[in-house]
């Protein structure tokens, strides 16, 4: 674990891997498209709008994902100090921000035809809110700070907070919507869950691989870019350092 | 001992000293819970309805108000360093300016909200379960606030970003709150929601202390 | 964070003298003592043992920074107890000893938003004496005081050496201590805050 | 292939402003943070390479 914590080494491994999971994203686009879209029939109830569901749920699972590595990179970076896992957290987090605004706006457009409005108090589409919000709330905090190194920390455990309050909100918003849904809704969404059946789950799955696969190739890139800042900000702060220190000299 | 005892003494006599901070929060209260009226209509029954949500709602967005200065006038007169070195225990620390803020805010506004209550038509039956729930919630909405506040010290736009940050945080204590209310009200058994929400302060007295020494050390550095 | 290669001790009835330019870090340094701030590596002993937790330091020292830490709402006496009984170090009494020592006694009743910089920074010493501590860490302490307080600074740090105190002070004027050693912060080269491989 | 022709492809069953819209931000989204990313990571470069040659 401690060799990762290298930023040269994590690095060397990074870019080793990226293009082999470039690649594999596209080919997963490749197959995950065509059959998404034409060749996975329609489903009996919710008819065409079922290929809306594959991004759907890719973008749901990949906000999901990208929260749980920013709270355990966030521990690893407190608990350790490592600063790889607060770039790999900081870098993360817009990614998730998008991934979380998608399912969100991709389930309003799956809900408008299903549900004949565009959003409902549906629990899913509730936590997916507010996990957008906690989101929001991350990347403001890590960069409210001229001093980005009290960002970084404070970012750090708010994720931490706010992976022990995510199963809370979720069963609280899980049991409100319990108390005050209309069963109508509990239905259709029923009919969702029951009908998964194998024509839907491989273009599933293959979405979800080539979110998956987008969101590490990315992750390198934005890396790469994080080290450059970085380095760009100590070189600065040498400088500062060395002006002041050489100034009784003078 | 002596740390926890001498900063919550210190932290009421402030308060009582300056009180005009804590009238403000009750006041804000009371002028957020009274525009509702005017938003939705004065008619009884839809009132009635909505009763526990808005004094709920508006106690979280009073006591936000309030969180700003939990932490802020000592880390910028350099209490927040001595505090720091308290020998001790920084949980203590936190637990006092914890508790000096629930004192000093959660209580008046849990007793100003039966007032409230009966402006928006709350029937007598949801008063007990209303000021019972807003005593098991509002120490929950103190300490999660706290750690909002600590985080924030130093900020730009600290105000906002506490918003930002704890708010999204009070939802489950909304949701069982007024539930709490509304079973009382439907003739249901309260003691769930309400077991539920003491069951969030326990878990919010056992973690967020720790979080908030540790987001008040990182400030500090 | 601005130094490397920088390595002291400070035995009881010693005194350090930190001094440097601006910038060179001697705050920096004063608060990385006082664990109110975390070396990127490095250590800091006490007795000879490393010091794990920042929490329990806080007993060895007092620390006097350029922040007063005086709540304006209370009395000068108010404003000492509170500091005493937070730290719960030597008896009640000594809230008086500490006015007397920095010629606040008669202001004792006044409140604090009341003072001047001078008697606000005299103020925040004598919570040196109100609460009594081993090591004391002060950055620039003799800032704002006029020639009667700076004597009783002086001589109130002559008195906790005499005890077995330690002081550790930053400073670019007068000369508060006699016989202390001098750490000039400006031969220790700066470097980088995190160091990162070139790739 | 579970459309008949290409222009039952493009209506979706009825469906095809929900379904459409939805792939269509999609794209937009992953395109624009790649987009983003890399611009980012170029400007950086460029920034840092510029320092480096100041520097000597």
């Amino acid at each position: 674990m401690h060799k990762f914590a290298n930023p040269t080494q994590f690095m060397r491994i990074a870019n080793a891997i990226y293009p082999w999971v470039a690649g594999i994203c596209v080919l997963l686009f490749a197959a995950a498209i065509p059959i998404a879209l034409m060749f996975s029939p329609p489903d009996y109830q919710q008819g065409e709008t079922v290929r809306i569901m594959y991004i759907h749920v890719s973008s749901a699972w990949l906000m999901m994902m990208i929260y749980g590595i920013i709270a355990a990179n966030s521990a690893m970076f407190l608990i350790w100090r490592h600063p790889m896992a607060n770039l790999v957290a900081r870098a993360s987090a817009p990614m998730g921000a998008v991934f979380c605004a998608l399912a969100l706006i991709t389930g309003m457009l799956w809900g408008q035809p299903m549900w004949g409005t565009f959003w409902v108090w549906d629990a899913r589409l509730t936590s997916t809110l507010i996990l957008f919000f906690l989101y929001i709330g991350y990347i403001a905090l890590a960069d409210a700070f001229e001093d980005s190194e009290r960002g970084d920390k404070a970012a750090a455990i708010l994720a931490l907070v706010g992976s022990v309050n995510v199963p809370i909100i979720h069963f609280s918003v899980e049991w409100w919507n319990t108390l005050h849904q209309p069963s109508i809704i509990k239905a259709s969404k029923e009919g969702v869950d029951s009908s998964v059946h194998s024509s839907i789950l491989l273009p599933l799955f293959l979405m979800m691989g080539a979110f998956t696969m987008f969101y590490f190739a990315l992750l390198v890139l934005r890396l790469r870019s994080e080290l450059l800042a970085a380095k760009i900000r100590n070189a600065r702060l040498s400088q500062i350092a060395g002006h002041s220190a050489a100034q009784p000299a003078e | 001992m002596s740390v926890f005892t001498a900063l919550l003494s210190r932290d009421l006599k402030l308060a009582l000293r300056q009180s005009a901070d804590s009238l403000t929060v009750i006041a804000f209260f009371a002028i957020a819970t009274v525009l509702f009226p005017f938003g939705v209509g004065p008619e009884a029954e839809v009132l009635s309805r909505i009763a526990a949500g808005v004094v709920w709602v508006a106690a979280l967005l009073a006591a936000l108000l309030s969180l700003d200065r939990v932490f802020t006038v000592d880390f910028e007169d350099g209490t927040l360093d001595q505090l720091l070195l308290n020998g001790q225990s920084m949980t203590l620390v936190v637990l006092a300016k914890v508790i000096a803020h629930w004192l000093t805010t959660g209580v008046p506004l849990i007793i100003m909200s039966p007032v409230l209550a009966v402006t928006l038509q709350l029937p007598a039956e949801g008063y007990g379960t209303l000021v019972l729930a807003l005593l098991l919630g509002t120490p929950t909405v103190s300490l999660v606030g706290a750690l909002g506040a600590a985080l924030v010290l130093g900020a730009r736009r600290g105000g906002v970003l506490l918003s930002l940050l704890v708010l999204p945080l009070y939802i489950p204590v909304l949701i069982f709150g007024t539930a709490a209310v509304e079973a009382a009200l439907t003739g249901m058994p309260s003691a769930p929601m309400l077991s539920i929400l003491g069951g969030f302060a326990l878990i919010a007295v056992t973690l967020c202390p720790f979080g908030t020494a540790a987001a008040l050390r990182q400030a500090a550095e | 964070m601005v130094f490397t290669q920088l390595h002291f001790s400070v035995a009881a009835g010693g005194a350090i003298v930190l001094r440097g330019p601006n910038g060179s870090g001697k705050t920096t340094l004063l608060r990385l003592m006082a664990g109110l701030a975390r070396p990127v590596t490095g250590q800091l002993k006490w007795s000879g043992a490393a010091l794990e937790d920042s929490d329990a330091h806080g007993k060895h020292l007092r620390f006097i920074g350029h922040l007063d830490a005086i709540k304006p709402a209370f009395t000068v006496r108010e404003n000492l107890t509170f500091w005493r009984d937070f730290w719960n170090t030597g008896d009640a009494s000594r809230v008086v000893d500490a006015m007397e020592a920095f010629g606040l006694a008669a202001l004792a009743d006044f409140p604090a938003r009341l003072l001047s910089a001078g008697q606000r920074h005299r103020l925040a010493l004598a919570r040196l004496i109100a609460s009594p501590a081993p090591l004391w860490l002060l950055d620039e302490p003799a800032n704002a005081l006029d020639d009667r307080s700076l004597n009783a600074l002086t001589r109130t740090i002559a008195d906790h050496r005499a005890k077995g105190g330690m002081v550790i002070l930053a400073s670019h004027g007068a000369d508060l201590v006699s016989g202390g050693t001098t750490l000039a912060l400006d031969k220790f080269t700066p470097t980088e805050v995190m160091q990162w491989d070139e790739t | 292939m579970a459309f008949e022709n290409f222009a039952a492809f493009i209506d979706m069953g009825g469906y095809a402003a929900w379904v459409w819209t939805a792939y269509g931000l999609a794209t937009v989204a992953l395109v624009g943070m790649l987009v983003v990313s890399r611009r980012t990571l170029k400007a950086r470069t460029r920034e840092f390479e510029e320092m480096k040659a100041n520097r000597k």
